[in-house]
């Protein structure tokens, strides 16, 4: 079971990896996603222990390990919140840009850069020749 | 939406809100807290938007209203049932009544500070999910509020 | 105890009711301030208890550490978190006197800073965890603070590259919760010494990957100059001086303090890419004209000083590391917020920050360059020694190279202006300079078209900001000893 | 330059804070005297313990001689500057309130000039040095809206600021071998070193870094070129920066550490040469310029090499030349630049080609300055013949080579202070214009204020004075050359007409006219000198090495990443290289274990196929609705998982968590249907063709850096999770404390009581990310 739960696990990983890179904004959101249940699956995989639910335990049989239950819990609200922000985050860009694509995105953060590298001489000032030869 | 959506909808919600405190209130016993018994509660909650519409569902529902507030008065309840203690010299999160004291019960409700720390969490997931359904409700928002704004400069 | 918690909880309220108010009011803007403030006071309380080597620890619940979380404040954390919660302090002391844009940017920032001390105070790796997402959450929200569509690409970038590297964290958590079956790092630390190598340094690269997206190490940078340049300097400050603090506490933290075997087993990899990180952040910062690019940059070459003296390790290396990693924050915090502004004094501000980053006395870098030349200079390297001086040279360049253009030479675009009003104002320069004759003035010199000075209060935080960074140069002992303090936690000096 | 000494400028001559400056100057000045009289004192107070560094000041010989140097030039300096500063603000139409941009930067000079001269401390030596570079950027970048000085000032830090890291460099390495910065311990441990058969490379290497920072801020060839820039700062600053403050700040260093130089007969032998190439060279450019205070830059070089050379050749006759020297050049070379100032203000010019013949109508200041370059050139009667016969002395005694060729420098000093000097006094009188120009011969002088001529009559006369009663001067001298030396030096001083190193002036003199009497015969050499120095000289390896820095780092910044995916795939990539490192730096064998799987298992193994396979869907399909779907079947699937593995929480608050996360992406995706409207670019008509070609490339990336991550992540993953789990587990004491805490759901107890803070936390972080969507789509209004 060791080999299966890191197989799918890496496999989801790699998947929402792969989603990450594309140019579509909602699969990008869709990968993280992906990867988040990934973590949340390597929370679970990480206390594997099968059993039974850990509720009015008994001492019999070993339940199931309660902590990385409570773990993988937290970890999937924290998912959905991040996910909810995501989302929001590309709505906007959505509404601002018009677009959902990565490329406008950085096309728009290049633009940006380049009319700033613009607006502005450059830095270092070089003396003309002339000037440096015997100034004042 | 259909009138038969409408129905539904408006029937399933008293069922999903005693489904919810069902969730709650046994949450110390069985599988369910605070958390999933919010967000039950917002899931029929936006049944209800996709049935009526976000108008019509706030018209009917005004209690809604109160989500974001709801939320935040949540938050407070939970943070002071972890931290109360601390004003008597315990740790935060120590449990009342403490490790081996009679419980006080009603019913099957255990009265003790986990309880309304699981109380606050229900009041800040819902709020929060049900504030999150009513602006998704509607495409965003881009244009600056003017009168606002100059409200805040003053 | 009663700090620790109060340390905790007022910001954590105070920020909670505050996201149902309106933060562009003045009133609640100081109620922020008053939270933040609350916080750092009641950590220097803790401070002055846990320094230099005692310890306060709580358990949740009041169970037995392991069973409860343990919220412990030992000299490493009190620093980190005095530190970040004084940079957010002024930073929010700054937007507010300036004028806060967004309803929700208080509260924010006072939930970061709950974050913030949460993640530095607490002895529980999963709470770590949660802490760190919600200051990370608070951070992803407020990069988009401002109105600027380049502010909401920068938002995007930062929280996709962030919450990779959080996820990844959060894998690291869990491998090492199953192979030592506890969350407390003080037991983890324990038992992590018997744990099977092979397993060990692959938990401890995913933990290194994770902390270096955060710091902004090369070649995990990448995300880094988009989202300071685009954001508000304010949160420029905020992400650069207290949230970046995260990364070096972590590594500091997990590396030197849970996995140290690992941290010594792969020392060479994190000085060939601490020092990658000096040189390609020293060197691309130099020509920036944009300042906040240009402190980006410079904030990877300054990750890269942190790196490489955790690399060298030893309880020098360790003291360098925390030294380095309070004064790029502290200079940061400065650089960003003062670059911002116009008008008297404020020039003097930046040209501190720039002799800071530089390492030249009386400003306090040259504390961080001789600890980093003292660390180089025991461990015998004199290709290490070469790279500090090389770096610190472009640091030089860079540094002044940035403060004259943007103090010596007139008008400049304002941070945060629209792009049309940007290029208005620099061709409005072009003509005067062309065209307004400046009586006596020598061919070839700019002219100067004095910039509307900012707000006197807002300057002042710049100026009061710059004046402890001199006195940090000119009285170092204080700052010293706490670094030392807080690097005899990790190597056993102190435990 | 406007023709004016207009009334305001006058009434600022009587500006407060000047005088407050000068002021003090000249108490500091007597107190230097006081103190140097009653034997000093000695501060040593720890300063920061952590470090072991120390606060040690010690008014000794060398604290004397600088600080009487810093003060009482200073004193001067600044008297003439009440007088210039508001002029030269006037002539540039610059606010009376830029003068805050001088003079607390001046006081801060001299103040830094009298603790450098005092400390004790490498460390404390280092961040005094800095203080000087950062008080002389400020000052030369005084008219900032220039170019050339913002350039100069820039320059002049980086490279004495540069070379003060060296000084820093070689404090910790001595610190490393002999555990101190304090200079008077670390000279007795060298000694005992050395005697004992020698120090060590490092120590070796240290002291030359010392040295070499300490030479840097001299202006020594080849490092020199940033002093001539330098003189883009006003007049009071240029006098004050080469006199007494910034780049005697070396000489001083050298005579501090002199004592670690000793024992290192390398570094020592390296002086000696750089001080030779220095006078040389700066001699003959002197000799070249035609800007005053171009003049009397290369000059200063010159003058400092002589010094450099005289601590290279070393013993007593050395270290007390080299002190007196300082104190005689401190005082001629403020008296010509101030010269200089002067006849700027008056005349309008600056270059020695546009004017001549001023003696007549400026009696006084030609007197004065004359009287001053005789002390630079070593003429009787003046404190300067001294400092060229002990010199001289040192040199002969040393080797007949070194006699001959400091007969030569003196020579070249004796040329290019006389041409300076007769430049501007001798000749045809003319005023902004070549010879034979009526116009410069008609000119008026414009009226110079007396505190523009008195400074320099004071200082003259304290060079004349100096020639005739040299006792005070010697004992100042010896004193210092006692402090360099770390024992008791007399010197005695006294007209001898018939020694050997009069004869040697006396060479010198007749050298130095000839020189002056044929400038045809060397003056194309000399300029050809200069022209290569130019050309492939240090000052345009600063420039090129400055400008290749930018380019590079603009070609570099070209190429880095700005999207979001290489920006993801950046953290990725060489996050799955160093899994990979760390891989292969352990052992693998028979660590990662496939574990067991019984009946019961298959459906979870099946589950998670159906997962894995709906995360490929997910990764595949472009349609919006369905990759939704998609992720609801793995987060379905998933929860199904945790249900069968015994975790019917998670697996409750899974269903409902994927439940809420579809709304919200359908809710978003449905906002606007794709490319209903144009984007911001089309509207814009901006075709994005070239962005096309990359995508080609990019087929095959994507999924590679997917398959690296997907491995890297296996690998942390199954390497972890084949590791037994410890018997020793915290979550079984929580099964048995769970009904103490008044609970049965095990995992409920844990969310609610053991870790309550953090379930505290993660609902906060739905609290804000909710307000933060809020924030994002409303603005921030919560209803």
């Amino acid at each position: 079971m060791t080999l299966v739960f890191a197989l799918a696990a890496a496999t989801i990983f790699g998947f929402g990896a792969y989603l990450v890179l594309t140019n579509d904004l909602v699969r990008v959101v869709a990968g993280m996603v992906l990867i988040s249940q990934s973590a949340v699956l390597v929370v679970i995989a990480s206390g594997l222990t099968r059993g039974a639910a850990p509720i009015l335990p008994t001492g019999d049989e070993r339940p199931s390990d309660a902590l990385v239950q409570a773990m993988a819990l937290t970890a999937i609200v924290i998912g959905l919140a991040v996910t909810a922000l995501l989302l929001a985050i590309v709505a906007r860009v959505r509404a601002t840009l018009h677009s959902l694509e990565v490329r406008e995105l950085a096309r728009d953060e290049a633009e940006h850069t380049a009319e700033i590298e613009q607006s502005q001489e450059p830095q270092l000032e070089e003396l003309d020749r002339d000037e440096a030869e015997d100034e004042q | 939406m259909t009138i038969l959506t409408e129905a539904v909808a408006r029937l399933l919600l008293a069922p999903s809100l005693m489904v919810a405190a069902a969730i709650l209130i046994k949450g110390y016993v069985d599988v369910g807290d605070g958390f999933a018994a919010a967000v039950v509660v917002s899931l029929a909650i936006a049944l209800q938007y996709l049935a009526f519409g976000a108008r019509r569902a706030e018209q009917e529902l005004p209690v809604l209203r109160f989500a974001p507030q709801t939320a935040i008065v949540g938050l407070l309840v939970a943070l002071s049932s972890g931290f109360f203690a601390v004003i008597s010299g315990g740790a935060p999160f120590t449990h009342e009544p403490s490790v081996g004291a009679r419980v006080v019960r009603i019913g099957r409700l255990e009265l003790m500070t986990a309880v309304s720390f699981d109380f606050g969490i229900f009041l800040l997931i819902a709020g929060a999910l049900v504030a999150l359904i009513h602006h998704l409700a509607e495409p965003p928002e881009l244009e600056p509020d003017l009168e606002e704004d100059a409200e805040a400069a003053r | 105890m009663t700090a620790l918690v109060l340390a905790l909880v007022l910001p954590w309220a105070v920020g909670a009711l505050l996201l149902l108010a309106d933060g562009r009011r003045r009133r609640w803007g100081w109620t922020a301030v008053a939270a933040v403030a609350a916080n750092l006071a009641a950590l220097v309380v803790l401070a002055v208890k846990v320094l230099p080597d005692g310890h306060e620890t709580v358990v949740t619940g009041g169970w037995e550490g392991g069973i409860g979380i343990v919220v412990r404040a030992d000299a490493l954390g009190v620093t980190f978190a005095l530190l970040s919660s004084f940079v957010v302090l002024a930073a929010l002391v700054h937007e507010v006197l300036d004028g806060v844009r967004s309803r929700t940017f208080p509260a924010l920032v006072v939930l970061l800073c709950t974050g913030l001390t949460g993640l530095f105070l607490t002895g529980d790796v999963f709470n770590f965890y949660v802490f760190f997402e919600l200051a990370m959450i608070s951070a992803y929200v407020l990069t988009a603070y401002g109105d600027d569509r380049h502010q909401l690409g920068a938002a995007l970038i930062f929280a996709v590259v962030n919450l990779v590297g959080s996820f990844l964290f959060l894998i690291a958590v869990a491998a090492m919760y199953h192979v030592t079956g506890t969350l407390s790092m003080e037991q983890v630390a324990e038992r992590m010494a018997g744990v099977e190598p092979n397993a060990a340094i692959l938990i401890a690269v995913t933990f290194f990957v994770a902390f270096g997206t955060k710091l902004g190490l090369f070649p995990f940078h990448f995300w880094l100059p988009a989202v300071y340049a685009g954001t508000r300097p304010a949160v420029a400050a905020i992400l650069s001086g207290a949230l970046a603090n995260i990364g070096a506490y972590g590594l500091l933290r997990f590396g030197a303090g849970l996995l140290p075997e690992e941290l010594e087993l792969g020392s060479t990899v994190l000085i060939v890419i601490g020092s990658a990180s000096v040189i390609y952040g020293a060197l691309l910062a130099v020509s920036r004209r944009d300042p906040a690019e240009m402190l980006a940059y410079s904030s990877i070459g300054q990750a890269g000083y942190v790196l490489v003296a955790l690399g060298l390790g030893g309880p020098v290396g360790l003291a360098a590391a925390v030294l380095y990693a309070i004064l790029n924050a502290l200079s940061k915090a400065l650089l960003f917020l003062s670059g911002a502004l116009r008008g008297a004094l404020v020039a003097g501000a930046f040209a501190v920050g720039a002799l800071s980053l530089a390492g030249m006395p009386p400003a306090a870098g040259f504390l961080g360059k001789l600890a980093l030349f003292h660390t180089g200079v025991e461990e015998g390297s004199v290709a290490l020694i070469v790279l500090l001086f090389c770096g610190g040279a472009l640091a030089f360049v860079y540094a002044f190279q940035l403060y004259q253009h943007e103090f010596w030479r007139g008008s400049r675009v304002k941070a945060g202006t629209g792009l049309e009003e940007a290029a208005a104002a620099s061709a409005k320069e072009l003509a005067a300079g062309r065209e307004l004759p400046i009586a006596g003035g020598a061919a070839g010199s700019d002219v100067a078209a004095e910039p509307a000075a900012s707000p006197v209060a807002v300057r002042a935080v710049s100026v009061v900001l710059a004046l402890i960074v001199l006195a940090l140069g000119l009285w170092p002992e204080p700052l010293l000893s706490l670094s030392s303090d807080a690097a005899a936690v990790l190597h056993g000096g102190a435990r | 330059m406007p023709q004016q000494t207009s009334p305001p400028a006058r009434v600022a001559t009587r500006d407060p804070l000047a005088w407050a400056v000068a002021l003090v100057a000249l108490g500091a000045f007597a107190g230097c005297i006081a103190l140097w009289r009653t034997g000093g004192g000695t501060i040593d107070v720890s300063w920061a313990r952590e470090l072991d560094l120390r606060l040690h000041f010690s008014f000794d010989g060398i604290g004397a001689l600088y600080g009487l140097l810093a003060t009482g030039i200073g004193a001067a300096v600044f008297a003439y500057a009440t007088a210039y500063v508001p002029l030269h603000l006037d002539h540039q139409a610059r606010p009376a309130r830029d003068r805050w941009r001088f003079w607390p930067w001046m006081a801060l000079f001299m103040l830094s000039m009298v603790g450098l001269a005092t400390a004790q401390d490498l460390i404390l030596l280092f961040v005094l040095f800095d203080v000087t570079a950062v008080c002389s950027y400020f000052l030369i970048a005084f008219d900032r809206q220039e170019r050339a000085s913002r350039l100069a000032a820039l320059m002049a830090l980086l490279v004495t600021g540069g070379g003060a890291v060296a000084m820093l460099i070689g404090a910790v390495i001595l610190y490393a071998d002999h555990g101190t910065f304090s200079i008077p311990e670390l000279a007795s441990l060298l000694r005992t070193q050395d005697e004992a058969g020698g120090i060590a490379t490092g120590t070796t290497v240290a002291i030359g870094l010392i040295a070499a920072a300490a030479l840097i801020k001299s202006a020594q060839v080849p490092l020199h070129f940033w002093l001539p820039r330098a003189m883009a700062a006003p007049t009071p600053v240029s006098a004050y920066l080469h006199s007494a403050a910034m780049v005697a700040a070396g000489v001083l260093v050298i005579g501090r550490v002199f004592q670690l130089v000793e024992v290192a007969p390398v570094v020592q032998d390296g002086m000696l040469a750089i001080g030779l190439l220095s006078i040389a060279v700066g001699g003959a450019l002197s000799l070249t310029r035609d800007g005053f205070k171009q003049v009397l830059a290369y000059s200063t070089i010159s003058q400092y090499g002589y010094v450099v050379m005289l601590y290279g050749i070393g013993g007593r006759d050395g270290a007390t030349a080299a002190a007196f020297y300082v104190v005689a050049h401190a005082i001629a070379k403020s008296a010509l630049f101030l010269t200089a100032g002067t006849v700027t203000m008056a005349a309008g010019c600056r270059r020695l080609s546009t004017v001549g013949g001023l003696a007549r109508e400026l009696p006084v200041l030609a007197v004065a300055s004359a009287l001053a370059a005789a002390t630079l050139s070593a003429l009787p009667l003046t404190i300067g013949f001294f400092k060229d016969e002990l010199f001289f002395r040192a040199a002969a005694e040393h080797s007949t080579l070194l006699g001959v060729v400091s007969v030569l420098a003196a020579g070249l000093t004796f040329a290019y202070t006389w041409r300076f000097w007769g430049g501007i006094f001798l000749g045809e009188r003319r005023v902004g214009g070549a010879a034979d120009d009526a116009a410069a011969a008609a000119k008026p002088l414009a009226p110079v204020p007396a505190l523009l001529t008195a400074p320099i009559a004071v200082l003259a006369v304290l060079a004349v004075l100096g020639g005739i009663v040299v006792g005070p001067f010697a004992e100042l001298a010896s004193d210092a050359a006692g402090a360099t030396l770390g024992h008791d030096v007399q010197l005695q001083l006294a007209y001898h007409l018939d020694a050997r190193e009069t004869w040697m002036a006396a060479l010198a003199w007749l050298l130095g006219g000839l020189l002056l009497a044929t400038p045809k015969a060397w003056g194309p050499a000399a300029r050809a000198l200069s022209r290569a120095g130019e050309r492939f000289g240090p000052s345009h390896v600063y420039e090129l090495s400055l400008s290749a820095v930018n380019r590079w780092s603009d070609r570099l910044h070209d190429v880095e990443v700005r999207d979001l995916r290489s920006r993801v795939a950046a953290v990725l990539l060489p996050g799955g290289i160093l899994v990979a490192l760390g891989f292969a730096a352990t052992p693998t064998a028979g660590v990662f274990q496939i574990g067991s799987i019984d009946g019961t298992d298959l459906l979870v193994v099946a589950l998670l196929a159906l997962v894995a396979i709906a995360a490929g869907v997910v990764a595949f399909t472009h349609q919006h609705i369905a990759i939704v779907l998609a992720l609801a079947v793995v987060g379905l699937g998933l929860a199904t998982v945790y249900a069968l593995l015994g975790a019917p929480d998670v697996a409750l608050v899974a269903m409902l968590v994927e439940t809420v996360v579809t709304l919200v992406f359908l809710a978003i995706v449905a906002y606007a249907p794709r490319g209903e409207r144009p984007s911001r670019r089309e509207l814009a008509g901006v075709a994005s063709e070239p962005q096309r070609r990359h995508t080609h490339s990019r087929r095959w990336r994507d999924p590679l850096i997917g398959v690296v991550a997907g491995a890297a992540a296996f690998l942390v993953i199954w390497g972890a999770l084949s590791r037994p789990t410890p018997a020793e587990r915290v979550v079984d004491e929580l099964v048995r404390l769970t009904p103490a805490a008044h609970g049965r759901d095990v995992v409920t107890v844990i969310l609610a009581d053991f870790r309550g803070l953090d379930t505290m936390v993660e609902v906060t972080v739905i609290g804000v990310a909710v307000f933060g969507v809020i924030a994002l789509l409303r603005r921030g209004r919560t209803w």
